[in-house]
């Protein structure tokens, strides 16, 4: 085997996966980002079955599957369910690090909602911790239309 | 011991050229729900779930996981199983063998694909290898208009030949509420249609798609509680056998041939033409019409062009091929192979409605791939011994 | 009730690199290639059909492959098709310009075919079974870009 | 179920970077090792899964790299893509639904070749979620936090999972990174995404691993004693991190407690003598092994603590290093299979524990362990 290929250095080819994708929000999500954008309110879906309040929301509950659902408005205020802070650059990070990420649960929902915590030193974030959303100056029906959530004082 | 399996539900989308209304986990839920109502079960009947797509038509990874608000499977067992084109005919052989194991006695095959969100071409084409193949292909297109260059200069089989093709799939879309496009053409307006790589014209190809399809599987033990009619699976095989695309022999389908040798032999299946009743074929571009019905085993080498040009293969000839209109009329690529598996299902089941064939004993349903593989599924009537 | 909005979020530009490994087979007709503008192929000690691109196991034989055979650089388009659709290139996230050529080439010495660009300047020339010939890149770097194309030279 | 076996392993030894070698080439390593391993020719096999993930791969159908180089050319083959486990899932139905005597499953990937964090940060909805930039260290860095403050385990506990299996991983020569640290060790390395640190995490790796599984006719054909496969069963939680209690793993409950009665296994703290488990972190050990009620919840720490979980412990965990000192990711299930496998079989050498009659190994998928797969393998019929 190593005969053959004496000599010869192990190439490596650095290329690219580059396909451009543009998601569909469909009708429910469209409605929670506009939601974000022109009310600057954070909107969840209530299981008419189940009755469990989902935020991000669903068109059908996930787990009554074929239930429908009902739209419910939320303060924007609820609790660090968990959190993290990523202090390596990672690749995928927007922005520079640290960043802190939580899970919220917000007053009103049975679901926490994937979010960034802001305007809070790392080291006083703590799980249990009351939290409000900051919704961001320049809205463009983005969950970044909610710049981060921040402790409630 | 092993189960006899067979089809007891189907369900697909509305297939559409774009469905901005819903996001991908919906969509896998329209289809998920219709199937689950054709076989009057409820999620909570569903033991297990095999899905497929292709990861990079809709940039998401993991989609077993992702999926699961759609495909109704949080807290059961999912498998993903990915080939690329073939994938829709793959995941039904998961279910089937899933359900033949005993290890599940209902289990829900699930194919979608939401097209409008890439690139087609762009995404397909990182199916081939980064070093070797990449840099000249061009999405499906151009591996299907080698493979008719080739064939044609085998054959000598014209363009003509292929626009046939395109013509007895669209007409039978027009009986097909789920299929993308419905529109008749002439001959004339297929050779008349821009070339989009030599010989294929735009009306000879399969368009994009978004859409979703279900088939709910299930063992002997309840498969004729579930319904009265249930679509037996006689036989289930594939090949896909090459490493690079210069590898394939252009101008045959060697997959199918061996694919279709195995399970008719397997089935004592001995004339094909006169025994198969109809088949779905995973045929993404016309030409593909002719010559793989050649490879089939159903007629000749060089002679599909005429058996084609016979009639017997539209709605009321000998052996009617897509009568659901096929790929050329709607192709959301994962869920293709699927939606080739459901109609044969319910050709079987006697619930094709106005695309229905009469007295069918039995059905073929295919997949394909582009690097020229082929999956494939024998569907009957009765229980296999 | 506002009118309904189809909301759309975009990927935007990135996407994932990667470093392919091309491996010795790969890595040695490459290098080759770039050196010598020769190429190579590797031949199944079974049933002695010659790979080209070279790896190391013929499938259907399930042998592993170590002796290396030169391929000619001339050869017969085994099929072709003329790129007349515009679709975005994959790596680059860009349109790729058409129309072009491209056909699988059974090179002299080899009995797979090898994929690449034909040259379509004269198209009436480009068949099944016309003879063609490798056209190499001035400054080869060790990828596939080092053939530019094939041309027909019947 | 009918009765099936696994009849050889093979695996490529894993490593950081292995630039020489395509998917075809480890490929083929690790599916002609195993078919030695077996004593059987490549015309023995009946059928082929290939396991792979295009994203990870860099691949739409990467399945088709290594489809001839995994034998399976003019064979019937089908791809899974998903943990290994999940692919010898698949495999074990095809061999038990009667149409196939013998499945060789594959999984391999190169980590080497892609960035890790954007290819699991493509795991998030791509319309809620994605943008906020997560990744799978720091999703499992919230799930990490959040199983500490129910349990109250520290990280210091965490750490010491990382201590064992590096440290187990110097007697495998298999594993990529086996070397010996201690709990400071761990905690004085960089903090990525709190809590965990870079030694808390598994390392990117490339690796191959091939197992032949056998109906029981074959299986009574083969060359070495045969591993037979009591139970093995899969389940996935709800997909939104937010839907689930993070610090629990209810999917992986209810898979191994339908693969436990499958086997015929009432009291698996006792009656499983040593577990390969997916330690893609130092926690994950931890929560799992409460999660499969291999023991009480909230103290797989104290046993560890104590030594339980060590190769000449009770019930010695991840002998082989895991996860912690090679992460193929795809194929690491596979991997696990194979060393319970070895394990039972008496090959592990200077990692061989005590008594191994009954093993389990697990694989994950998806974000924080969504889909877990649990295989229960016996050395008796």
């Amino acid at each position: 085997m190593s005969d053959i290929f004496k000599g010869v250095e192990p190439m490596v080819l650095k290329s690219k996966i580059n396909v451009p994708y543009h998601w569909w929000a469909g009708d429910t999500a469209s409605k929670f980002l506009v939601a974000l954008r022109d009310g600057q309110a954070i909107t969840g879906t209530r299981c008419v079955k189940c009755r469990k309040v989902y935020v991000p929301p669903r068109k059908s509950c996930p787990v009554c599957f074929n239930a429908e659902t009902e739209w419910v408005d939320l303060s924007g205020e609820g609790t660090v369910v968990t959190f993290t802070v990523t202090r390596r650059q990672r690749a995928a990070l927007q922005g520079k690090a640290p960043v802190i990420f939580a899970l919220i649960k917000l007053d009103g929902a049975d679901t926490a909602m994937l979010h960034r915590l802001g305007g809070v030193k790392p080291e006083d974030v703590k799980i249990g911790m009351r939290v409000k959303a900051v919704f961001a100056g320049e809205r463009k029906a983005r969950v970044q239309d909610i710049e981060h959530f921040t402790p409630v004082k | 011991m092993a189960k006899r399996v067979a089809i007891v539900g189907t369900g697909q989308t509305f297939h559409k050229s774009h469905r901005p209304d819903v996001n991908g986990q919906e969509l896998i839920h329209e289809a998920v729900t219709r199937a689950l109502t054709d076989a009057q079960l409820s999620i909570n009947d569903i033991d297990a779930i095999v899905i497929g797509n292709m990861d990079h038509f809709e940039g998401i990874n993991y989609v077993d996981c992702w999926s699961v608000d759609g495909s109704g499977g949080t807290m059961k067992p999912i498998i993903k199983i990915t080939t690329g084109g073939t994938t829709g005919c793959t995941i039904a052989i998961g279910g089937y063998h899933l359900v033949a194991s005993g290890a599940f006695d209902k289990v829900l095959v699930i194919g979608w694909e939401k097209n409008s969100e890439s690139d087609t071409s762009g995404a397909i084409t990182t199916a081939f290898d980064p070093v070797w193949d990449r840099l000249v292909f061009a999405g499906a297109i151009s591996g299907l208009a080698a493979e008719a260059q080739a064939y044609m200069a085998r054959y000598g089989a014209s363009d003509r030949d292929g626009a046939r093709v395109s013509v007895r799939d669209r007409k039978h879309a027009m009986n097909n509420p789920h299929a993308q496009l419905r529109k008749e053409v002439s001959l004339e307006e297929v050779l008349a249609s821009p070339m989009l790589a030599d010989p294929i014209h735009l009306l000879d190809v399969c368009p994009r798609t978004d859409g979703a399809c279900a088939v709910i599987m299930a063992s002997e033990d309840s498969a004729e509680k579930i319904t009265k009619k249930p679509d037996w699976i006689w036989g289930t095989g594939n090949r896909h056998s090459y490493a690079y695309l210069g590898d394939a022999d252009y101008g045959r389908l060697t997959s199918m041939e061996r694919t279709a040798k195995e399970i008719f032999k397997k089935a004592g299946i001995k004339e094909p033409r006169k025994e198969i009743n109809v088949i779905e074929l995973y045929q993404p571009y016309s030409f593909a019409g002719i010559i793989w019905i050649e490879d089939m085993g159903i007629v000749p080498h060089g002679k599909g062009a005429e058996y084609i040009w016979s009639g017997a293969t539209d709605m009321g000839g000998e052996l009617p091929i897509n009568p659901s209109g096929g790929v050329i009329s709607c192709n959301p690529i994962g869920a293709t192979g699927l939606v080739r598996c459901a109609e044969a299902a319910m050709q079987v089941m006697g619930k094709a409605e106005g695309r229905q064939v009469p007295d069918v004993n039995f059905a073929v349903s295919t997949g394909f791939g582009g690097c020229w593989w082929t999956d494939m599924i024998l569907h009957g009537a009765k229980k296999p011994n | 009730m506002a009118e309904k909005e189809n909301i759309v979020i975009d990927s935007g530009e990135g996407g994932q690199p990667f470093d392919y490994a091309v491996g010795m087979h790969g890595s040695k007709f490459f290098t080759e290639l770039r050196d010598h503008k020769k190429l190579l192929g590797t031949r199944c000690p079974k049933c002695q059909k010659v790979y080209i691109p070279p790896r190391g196991v013929c499938g259907p034989c399930f042998e592993e492959m170590t002796e290396f055979v030169e391929v000619k650089p001339t050869g017969v388009i085994g099929t072709y098709t003329i790129l007349r659709f515009a679709f975005i290139d994959p790596e680059t996230g860009q349109q790729k310009p058409v129309p072009y050529g491209y056909g699988f080439i059974k090179l002299d010495g080899a009995d797979t075919l090898f994929q690449h660009y034909i040259n379509i300047e004269d198209e009436s020339k480009i068949k099944v079974g016309a003879r063609v010939e490798a056209v190499f890149a001035e400054k080869r770097k060790g990828s596939i870009r080092d053939i530019e194309y094939f041309r027909v030279i019947d | 179920m009918d009765k099936a076996a696994i009849i050889g392993i093979g695996m490529t030894k894993i490593e950081a970077r292995r630039d020489d070698w395509t998917f075809a080439d480890m490929a083929f390593e690790a599916t002609r090792k195993a078919l030695d391993d077996a004593g059987l020719t490549i015309n023995d096999i009946d059928n082929v899964i290939t396991t792979s993930n295009d994203f990870w791969d860099g691949r739409t159908i990467s399945c088709m790299a290594v489809g001839d180089a995994s034998g399976a050319s003019d064979k019937n083959v089908s791809c899974v893509e998903g943990d290994g486990t999940f692919g010898a899932f698949y495999g074990l139905a095809r061999t038990l639904s009667g149409s196939y005597g013998t499945t060789l499953v594959t999984g391999h990937s190169k980590g080497s070749q892609s960035v890790s964090s954007l290819i699991t940060n493509a795991a998030f909805d791509p319309i809620y979620e994605r943008t906020l930039g997560l990744d799978m260290i720091s999703a499992c860095a919230l799930q990490a936090n959040a199983y500490m403050h129910r349990t109250g385990v520290t990280a210091e506990q965490c750490a010491a999972v990382s201590v064992k299996n590096h440290g187990n991983a110097m007697k495998n020569p298999m594993q990529q990174l086996g070397m010996k640290i201690t709990e400071k060790d761990v905690l004085k390395s960089e903090m990525i995404s709190d809590p965990l640190r870079k030694l808390d995490c598994s390392p990117v790796s490339d690796g191959c691993c091939a197992i032949i599984i056998a109906n029981e006719s074959r299986a009574g054909k083969s060359k070495k004693k045969p591993v037979w496969i009591k139970g093995a069963s899969m389940c996935a939680d709800a997909y939104f991190l937010g839907d689930r209690d993070l610090s629990r793993a209810k999917s992986l409950t209810a898979a191994a407690k339908k693969a436990f009665s499958m086997a015929g296994i009432i009291n698996p703290e006792k009656e499983i003598d040593v577990a390969e488990v997916y330690d893609a972190f130092g926690y994950q050990e931890l929560m799992w092994l409460e999660a499969m009620g291999l023991c009480g919840d909230g103290e797989a720490a104290k046993l560890l603590g104590e030594g339980h979980l060590d190769i000449g412990g009770t019930m010695p965990v991840n002998p082989s290093g895991g996860l912690m000192a090679g992460h193929p990711v795809i194929a690491a299930g596979l991997y696990r299979i194979a060393e319970v496998v070895k394990q039972i079989r008496g090959e592990a050498g200077k990692y061989q524990v005590k008594k191994a009659d009954i093993g389990l190994a697990q694989g994950v998928n998806g974000l924080c362990g969504q889909s877990h797969c649990v295989w229960i393998l016996g050395k008796d019929r």
